[in-house]
């Protein structure tokens, strides 16, 4: 499981996340909820070691990764899905698709069929550049790309931001599967998704985490939620 | 026009004029009294080799700040930008080899040596004119001008951007080097212009003409570094700042960065033609290796050291990089290369904003500015 | 001299029927790149003051057509036509701007090294010459529309901050702001919402129907949020694969048994 | 301090020119260092002051400048190319300097502030030409004149020229060529070589290739197959120097022509060339012509000094006039009051070992002309810097009475 | 002369001359002057002996020495013969005797001439071609006589040729007739001077008319050769400009590293070769001397690519994002590389011999001489290039170095360890630098400065032939290569260039982006 220990994160000057401390846990779904600029992305970074923090600790599965480089951490089974997708613009979708092999043993690299079953664009579309695909085709790229790698912890931040609503019904669903182990090709998972759309993060959420101005100011299991507390912190 | 006065009254706070005024102290009176009033056995006394060396000096730092209005404030590196500066010398050079007339070696009147020993029986046309100095000071920013107006124009319109026209600026700065070598050109070949006697009837061997040219070259410099200031601070200065951050989007705003880079462009090459010009009557000579792309790299080098994206930056490394080459090349013959070359490193890891960022930054500790604030600082210095 | 030439009228003898009255008329155009048509002669009509939506699937090429209104990319054939007769497909990026065209991006694009500040100021509406530029002085009614659009979009305190240090949503706040401050007559909104929260979303629908209201300029809004669409309540014309696949009003479109299969989903 | 008496070493030691003239930099610290360990000069040690101009000419008179009035030297001894002694010029004369320049040149010039101790190209371009012209030389019909697009190689064909017309060779018969500096792709003139040569007479080639070039120029030779008794090459600017970078297996034959060469045995040479491998602790650097017109130099200034009793310059330079030096390759070297010296010319062919092996030589020494009597313009004018001339470039003496 | 040929006429009639004759002829080469080395030549020639020629020929090469006390000995790779007993003796104290190129010259005639008559056909055959390439009019009887006595087709063949050449000269109208006919189909363009004078003047006009026929058909032929020549030297040109840019279309190419340095990555290849040589020169004996070049590829590889991986992980790698500061930095290194190979190999040039098989070329026709280095050198840069090539487009290690030069951040979050491919990505563009060095050295001179000649064109092969594309640098490298050589007969090296160069300038206005741009959004960025 994944456990992150009052970490403190700066960008100069700027204390962008203050004490924040969250879990997750296999076979649920952690959702980040908060308004622009409250540090969802920033503390993902972090997870993934994208950011360094200056206080607090990191560790997963057990194991302290705070010092470890983001490669590391993705050896360690961390997937991410960024925000702003950030595809490799010159790579081809296969490429693209194939720098996932990088953390897996030799005989694990291969693309997962579920993978197109999923996102069937990507099907057709293997040959062309990453960047010359549309901006809901990248994130959908995107997404895939973090599956290949086959991870035990995902990080998904807003992943469905400019997708089209019925892949984005389609991507609740693997959500869903993939934390709860259904798909045989993944084992189960960890997932920790930043979310603006509240109803569907309420939807999927097993555990989920309010932040405001850098800190947590709201955390605990989906069922005792409340509604309005929550978007009371949603609101400007 | 009374508004742009206006304007270059008020685009600079207390500090800025402050620090003018303590340069124009510095370099307009304090260098000439310790060179001519103090007596040459006093310790304080400046010595004249110091003088032309420190006009030189004024000169290139004239040329850095015109490669740093192009380079960091608009996001074209041009590699070429010597050329224009040795387009600049040229023309001075051509007025000053027709004003030294019956006196050169070959006692003649109507052509310069080079032309004698080689055979020409006539001075070809674009020679013509140069006698006059008004032609020639013209000359010295039009040819310059020109030059980059119809180079950027093809350039920028095609939308030729980054490495792309970098190289380009290359090639056309090499270009012109061979140009000028060939002897058939008639500017002289590899040795170029030389053997100069006087500018505007003062003869150069004089050191109150070296004092004269010198001043001529700080008081340019102030003016110029005024212009640049005007320019980067107006609203001009913050498109051709977005224009080196995201050109298209610029577009996408209406304005057109073509236009924008051609006027920055030309008017820098303009600055840099007058820095060459300031530069030949004081070292004597002029020829092809100006064109050098090695040379064009190295003013790039200077902005970079100094610190690109601001004016004070780009002239202080100037005066950096060539004292330290001055000193160095006199100093350790053998092991300058090593240490200047350890030092653009040590720049470039240490020093991310260059010299002018150094000062920032340790001002910064002082007061525990934020991050983003002392980027601004360094970018309006 | 140094500016670029006005834009030419043109006066197409073909279309002009059809384009009359209209504030943006495409007919026909077709974009394709090796081979693969973004744009399949795709036609779309827009009337003065109107506030269109458009959706459609990812890849269905409402973006393309962005960047061909605006000049960014030609298409291969078809009529493009502003204001009835001008001609867009002659025209570059920022000449399209200064006809009064508009636009935002899907993935924000603003000046990283510049100021929140420096930034709508930038895009004030002004004359766009480089020496106008380089004489101009802003202002206190101009320094006033900018801080009324600081606080509209909710970056007054971040004024002074550099864009580049804004995060993702903030960045998005700030290219509306941009693209308020330019005052155009046509305005092209690419997924506005996109990472925003509920609420934000409600006030971007607030602030685009505000717009709107007036009728003195006409919005193209592209978005996914299909509550967001409702919100607007206006005209939704269907893409897919590079033409229009439906039009009509939000429900009847919802309706469409194609439209859910390809785009909404079950 | 005033015990010391200081001397400038003016040559680039980085850049392009650093190839050829780091040699004359160590060759003049080699002299200073001998003069000191026998007793120095005026009772007094000498210091070299070694400055860098980086193959930059700009800043060679920036150098020079320093040189003269920081370091207040007695003599500079430096600079190789011609652009780099005329961008010093303005600087030695306008403060009064001596600088005694090593390098053999294309003539034209004579300063009262400058010792050329190189050759003028009367000492080297003609002497070439005849001898290829003789029996000896294979009796060429036919001339290539291959040179870097500047001022000496100019000069020198334009000399050569008018020299193989009075000697009635045909315009037809000679083929003029320029290339720009550090040329390196040398495959269509040197097929351009072998067609021209392909006329059915007897061609050679009069090379003023300059620095880098000759590299690649000599390895095209070589692989295109021109062997030297066919198509002989004499080259005025590649000596030993040039030569230790090239294999020249290819090319046995090919020729240079010098006032010096290694290879030539005498005492002076001998005793030179060990004191050279001494010094640099190198037992293969070579020497070269260059390196003897330094040495004579720094030789006649010491001697100068001593005879006037002060490093003053206008007493030295008038001790200057006539004094002579033993050359290292036998005879005497003077200087001449047209501050050009008179010296043996020699032509060599290229060995195996990068040496260069005499052929030919000059019977006495021959006088360096200033101004050239093949161009119009010079033939006019007379170098004397002693009474009644006292003038570098005139058409008759200053003083007439 | 006249004397070496009556001599050899006579030597044609009379019986071989004695063994003693012989000895006292070859000691007399030893001479002070050259003329009566060239006495003593004509004398040995004389005599008939077919000895001689090997002592001819050993004498040109400079390979006949002189022992002290006057034993005439050749030198054969290194070991010593006696040159009339044959028998190997120990040399300690033999000097070289001297020769000029007129000596040799007439030297390498008389074994020609000697080689005509030899009993074996190798060397005759040899002999008959170098009497081809330098006709020489005292020699025609023998020719003849050669001729006449002639049995192999090719050989004989080659000798009418010859004497064909000779008979231009001939004072009876009809022969010279004929020998133009004979010379008519030739594609060499020393037939063509030869015809050229009865061109232009001869006193019969039949002969006068043939000769202008043949020459402007010579003429024409050669125009075409002319043109093939034109374009294998293109090649050449282009394939010396691709091999200074492949490196750096790595460093600078894919990783974006405006890469300063890279001339002198060069460089240091180009030392490396020539510190492998001398290392073979020292260790081996000198029949493997050939080898060194084979041994210099690699050894190049791993020096440059170390230098590569060092600079890249103490200097490059804090730069990533901000690409003028690598250039200020690698200009940096550039200055220190040259100056520590200055410190510690001399500021000279350094010799960096060709291998036996890399020296010389075949004559092909119409005078044009297929250079062995320059093929090696055409057939080396293309198979660099497709190494590459493969590497990139097809290997693991290809596809993670064009992830993380395109989104570092991200390519580590997937799990490529972004530091290791980084340096070796560099190392790499370092190594192929260093190998193109090894290749450079073969053409070039190996300086300080060498990388300082090959940096302005490398930048502007990989610009021109589009940033981050293979198939543009090739094609890049090619055509200015090619354009270079087409200009050059007509405008001379140095306008040649500065054309090539406002050439460029005009055509990045039609393509911005280079001959092979990317396009498409995804570089739009
Ligand atoms: N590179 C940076 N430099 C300085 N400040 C930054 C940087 N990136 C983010 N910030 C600041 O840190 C804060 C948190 O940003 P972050 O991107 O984590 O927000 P977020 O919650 O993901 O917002 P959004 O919903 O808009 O994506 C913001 O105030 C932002 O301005
Ligand atoms: N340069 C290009 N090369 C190849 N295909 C391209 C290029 N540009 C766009 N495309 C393709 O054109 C199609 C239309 O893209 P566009 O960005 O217009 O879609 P969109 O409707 O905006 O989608 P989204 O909702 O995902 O943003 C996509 O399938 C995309 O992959
Ligand atoms: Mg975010
Ligand atoms: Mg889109």
């Amino acid at each position: 499981m994944l456990n992150i220990d009052t970490i403190n994160l700066f960008y100069g000057a700027s204390h962008a996340l203050r004490g924040v401390s969250l879990s997750a846990q296999p076979g649920r779904v952690t959702c980040v909820l908060g308004r622009n600029g409250v540090g969802k992305t920033s503390l993902m970074r972090a997870i993934m070691g994208l950011q360094a923090v200056k206080t607090g600790a990191i560790s997963w599965e057990g194991k302290d990764i705070t010092r470890l480089s983001a490669h590391d951490r993705a050896r360690h089974g961390i997937g991410f899905v960024p925000q702003g997708r950030e595809i490799f613009a010159r790579l081809t979708v296969r490429e693209n698709l194939e720098t996932g092999f990088a953390p897996l043993p030799r005989g694990k690299r291969t693309i997962p069929d579920d993978v197109f079953e999923l996102f069937p664009v990507l099907k057709t579309m293997l040959h062309r550049r990453g960047g010359d695909l549309s901006g809901g085709q990248q994130q959908q790229l995107a997404i895939a790309r973090a599956l290949v790698t086959r991870p035990r912890l995902l990080i998904l931040d807003e992943p469905t931001e400019g997708i089209q609503p019925s892949i984005i019904k389609d991507i609740g669903r693997v959500i869903r599967l993939l934390a709860d182990g259904k798909l045989a090709e993944w084992g189960n998972m960890a997932v920790v998704l930043v979310e603006q759309y509240f109803d569907f993060a309420k939807e999927l959420a097993d555990d989920f985490a309010v932040m405001d101005r850098g800190e947590v100011v709201l955390s605990g299991q989906a069922a005792t939620m409340v509604e309005d507390d929550v978007r009371r912190y949603l609101t400007v | 026009m009374t508004s742009f006065s206006a304007r270059l009254l008020t685009c600079g706070n207390r500090r800025l004029w402050t620090g003018l005024a303590v340069g124009a102290l510095v370099f307009l009176v304090l260098v000439p009294v310790l060179n001519l009033a103090v007596p040459v056995d006093s310790a304080l006394h400046l010595p004249n080799y110091m003088v032309t060396l420190l006009g030189k000096y004024l000169c290139y730092a004239l040329l850095a700040l015109a490669m740093d209005l192009v380079w960091g404030y608009c996001g074209v590196l041009s590699l070429g930008h010597g050329a224009f500066f040795a387009l600049g010398g040229y023309a001075i050079g051509m007025y000053m080899m027709r004003a030294i007339g019956s006196r050169g070696v070959y006692g003649n009147a109507d052509l310069p040596d080079f032309m004698v020993f080689l055979n020409w029986q006539e001075l070809p046309w674009y020679w013509f004119g140069f006698s006059q100095p008004w032609f020639a000071l013209l000359m010295v920013v039009v040819i310059p001008g020109a030059l980059a107006f119809v180079f950027g124009w093809l350039a920028f319109r095609s939308r030729i951007t980054g490495v792309y026209l970098s190289i380009i600026t290359q090639a056309m700065t090499y270009a012109l080097m061979l140009a000028f070598f060939r002897n058939e050109m008639g500017f002289g070949g590899n040795n170029g212009l030389t053997d100069f006697k006087d500018i505007f009837g003062f003869d150069l061997a004089l050191p109150s003409t070296k004092m004269g040219l010198y001043l001529a070259s700080a008081v340019v410099l102030g003016l110029a570094f005024l212009l640049a200031r005007f320019i980067v601070t107006s609203k001009l200065g913050r498109v051709m700042m977005a224009v080196r951050d995201a050109e298209s989007r610029v577009r996408f705003l209406g304005y057109s960065p073509t236009a924008i880079k051609l006027f920055v462009f030309t008017l820098s090459a303009m600055l840099a033609g007058v820095a060459g010009a300031l530069y030949v009557p004081q070292v004597g000579i002029i020829n092809p290796s100006e064109f050098s792309p090695a040379n064009s790299i190295e003013i790039a080098i200077w902005v970079a050291v100094g610190g690109r994206g601001t004016l004070i930056g780009a002239i202080l490394g100037a005066f950096a990089v060539n004292g330290a080459k001055t000193w160095l090349t006199g100093a350790a013959p053998e092991l300058w290369l090593f240490l200047l070359g350890a030092l653009f490193i040590i720049v470039t890891l240490g020093m991310p904003k260059g010299l002018i960022g150094l000062w920032a930054q340790s001002k910064a500790r002082l007061f525990r500015r934020s991050a983003v604030t002392e980027e601004k600082e360094a970018r309006h210095a | 001299m140094l500016d670029d030439a006005m834009p030419t009228i043109d006066m197409p003898a073909g279309p002009g029927v059809l384009a009359a009255g209209s504030i943006l008329y495409l007919d026909g155009v077709t974009v394709s790149f090796d081979g693969f048509r973004a744009l399949n002669s795709l036609s779309l009509v827009l009337a003065p003051g109107e506030l269109r939506t458009i959706v459609g699937p990812n890849g269905a090429g409402k973006t393309t057509m962005m960047d061909v209104i605006t000049g960014k990319t030609r298409p291969d054939k078809g009529d493009v036509l502003f204001d009835q007769n001008i001609d867009l497909t002659r025209l570059d990026e920022s000449a399209i701007a200064t006809l009064g065209i508009g636009r935002k991006f899907q993935k924000p694009t603003v000046f990283e090294h510049l100021s929140v500040f420096e930034n709508l100021e930038l895009a004030l509406k002004t004359n766009r010459s480089t020496l106008a530029t380089l004489f101009f002085r802003l202002s206190g009614q101009q320094a006033e529309q900018i801080a009324a659009t600081l606080q509209r979009v909710g970056l007054a305190d971040k004024a002074r901050q550099q864009a580049g240090s804004l995060s993702h949503g903030q960045k998005q706040w700030l290219e509306i702001g941009m693209l308020l401050m330019q005052d155009q007559r046509l305005l092209l909104l690419d997924e506005p919402v996109a990472g925003m929260t509920d609420a934000e979303t409600e006030a971007t629908a607030e602030l685009i129907l505000d717009l709107a209201r007036d009728k003195t300029r006409s919005l193209v809004v592209v978005e996914h949020d299909m509550e967001f669409v409702r919100a607007l309540g206006a005209k939704v014309t269907v893409l897919h694969e590079g033409s229009v696949l439906a039009e009509g009003s939000l429900d009847a479109v919802q309706a469409n048994p194609k439209v859910v299969e390809v785009y909404l989903g079950r | 301090a005033d015990d010391t008496i200081k001397v400038g070493v003016l040559h680039s030691l980085s850049g392009t020119m650093a190839i050829s003239e780091t040699t004359l930099k160590d060759t003049v610290l080699m002299m200073v260092d001998d003069l000191n360990k026998h007793g120095g000069l005026l009772g007094k040690k000498v210091e070299a002051v070694v400055v860098d101009p980086a193959s930059n000419w700009p800043l060679f008179a920036e150098k020079a400048r320093e040189l003269l009035e920081k370091d207040k030297v007695a003599a500079i001894f430096g600079c190789w190319t011609s652009v780099s002694r005329k961008s010093v010029l303005p600087v030695v004369e306008q403060l009064d300097g001596l600088l005694f320049y090593p390098v053999q040149y294309e003539g034209e010039e004579s300063s009262r502030n400058v010792f050329y101790t190189g050759a003028a190209p009367n000492q080297q371009a003609i002497p070439a030409v005849d001898y290829l012209m003789s029996k000896d030389g294979g009796e060429v019909k036919r001339w290539v004149l291959a040179g870097t697009d500047y001022v000496y190689p100019r000069t020198t064909n334009k000399i050569l020229e008018s020299y193989l017309k009075s000697k009635g060779v045909a315009a037809d018969d000679i083929m003029v060529n320029y290339t720009p500096f550090g040329h390196s792709d040398w495959q269509t003139i040197v097929a351009d070589i072998k067609k021209f040569a392909s006329a059915g007479k007897k061609t050679a080639v009069v090379s003023t290739i300059n620095g880098d070039a000759n590299v690649p120029f000599y390895k095209e030779l070589a692989n295109q197959g021109i062997k030297a008794d066919q198509i002989p090459v004499v080259a005025f600017s590649v000596g030993e120097e040039e030569l230790a970078g090239i294999d020249t297996k290819n090319l046995v034959g090919h020729l240079a022509a010098w006032n010096y060469f290694e290879s030539v045995k005498s005492p002076e040479n001998t005793a030179f060339i060990k004191q050279w491998h001494d010094f640099t602790k190198n037992p293969k650097r070579v020497t070269n012509d260059p390196m003897e017109a330094t040495y004579i130099g720094f030789k006649m200034w010491t001697q100068a000094v001593q005879q006037a009793g002060t490093t003053d310059v206008d007493a030295v330079r008038q001790a200057m006039y006539g004094q002579k030096v033993k050359n290292l390759t036998g005879g005497v070297a003077v200087m001449n009051t047209n501050h050009h010296l008179s010296k043996p010319v020699f032509i060599g062919e290229i060995q195996a070992d990068g040496q260069l092996q005499t052929v030919w030589k000059t019977n006495g020494v021959i006088k360096a002309d200033a101004w050239s009597p093949y161009i119009p313009e010079s033939a006019k004018l007379t170098a004397d810097w002693t009474y009644p001339w006292v003038c570098g470039n005139c058409t008759e003496p200053k003083f007439k009475n | 002369m006249l004397k070496l040929v009556l001599a050899l006429v006579a030597l044609l009639v009379c019986s071989p001359a004695y063994a003693d004759d012989f000895a006292g002829a070859v000691r007399a080469l030893n001479a002070d002057s050259f003329s009566d080395k060239l006495t003593a030549a004509d004398t040995l020639a004389a005599l008939g002996d077919g000895r001689a020629a090997a002592v001819f020929e050993a004498m040109a090469d400079g390979r006949l020495y002189a022992t002290a006390d006057g034993t005439i000995l050749i030198e054969q790779s290194g070991s010593y013969r006696d040159a009339v007993s044959g028998a190997t003796v120990a040399a300690s104290d033999a000097a070289a005797i001297t020769v000029n190129n007129r000596l040799r010259g007439a030297l390498r005639a008389a074994a020609g001439q000697l080689g005509l008559l030899n009993s074996d056909p190798v060397i005759r055959q040899q002999a008959a071609e170098s009497m081809l390439a330098t006709p020489n009019p005292d020699a025609a009887d023998t020719v003849r006589k050669a001729l006449a006595a002639e049995t192999v087709p090719a050989i004989k063949a080659l000798l009418s040729q010859a004497v064909a050449r000779l008979d231009l000269a001939d004072s009876d109208p009809a022969h010279r007739l004929s020998a133009i006919a004979q010379l008519a189909a030739s594609s060499d363009p020393q037939v063509r001077g030869l015809l050229q004078p009865l061109a232009d003047g001869d006193s019969d006009p039949q002969v006068k008319a043939a000769a202008q026929k043949a020459v402007s058909s010579i003429e024409n032929r050669l125009g075409l050769i002319g043109i093939g020549v034109n374009i294998f030297q293109g090649i050449s040109l282009g394939s010396v400009l691709l091999l200074a840019a492949i490196g750096l279309a790595v460093t600078f190419g894919v990783m974006g590293v405006i890469n300063m340095a890279h001339g002198e990555m060069i460089m240091l290849g180009a030392y490396s070769t020539f510190v492998v040589q001398e290392a073979v020169r020292a260790l081996l004996p000198p029949d493997y001397f050939g080898l060194y070049l084979v041994i210099a590829v690699p050894v190049a590889f791993v020096v440059t690519f170390a230098v590569g991986v060092l600079l890249e992980r103490t200097v490059i790698r804090f730069l990533y994002g901000r690409p003028l500061e690598t250039m200020l930095a690698t200009w940096g290194i550039s200055l220190m590389l040259q100056q520590l190979v200055r410190s510690l190999f001399g500021a000279s040039n350094r010799e960096v011999a060709n291998p036996a098989w890399m020296t010389g070329g075949i004559e092909l026709i119409g005078g044009f001489t297929l250079t062995y280095n320059r093929v090696v050198i055409i057939l080396f840069c293309l198979a660099v290039l497709l190494a590459l090539a493969a590497v990139l487009r097809w290997s693991r290690f290809g596809l993670f170095m064009r992830a993380v030069t395109q989104n570092r951040p991200m390519a580590s979050a997937m799990g490529i360890p972004t530091g290791r491919i980084d340096a070796a990505t560099f190392g790499l563009g370092s190594g192929i630098a260093g190998i193109a060095g090894v290749a450079l050295s073969q053409i070039g001179n190996v300086s300080p400065n060498l990388g300082q000649g090959y940096i302005v064109d490398s930048f502007m092969v990989v610009v021109f032939g589009g940033v981050g594309s293979l198939w543009g640098t090739l094609v890049g490298a090619l055509s200015l290569g090619l354009v270079n050589k087409l200009l050059e007969p007509y405008a001379g090296a140095m306008l040649g260039k500065i054309l090539v160069l406002v050439a460029i300038i005009l055509f990045i206005q039609k393509r911005p982006r280079g001959l092979f741009a990317l396009k498409g959004r995804s570089v739009e960025g």
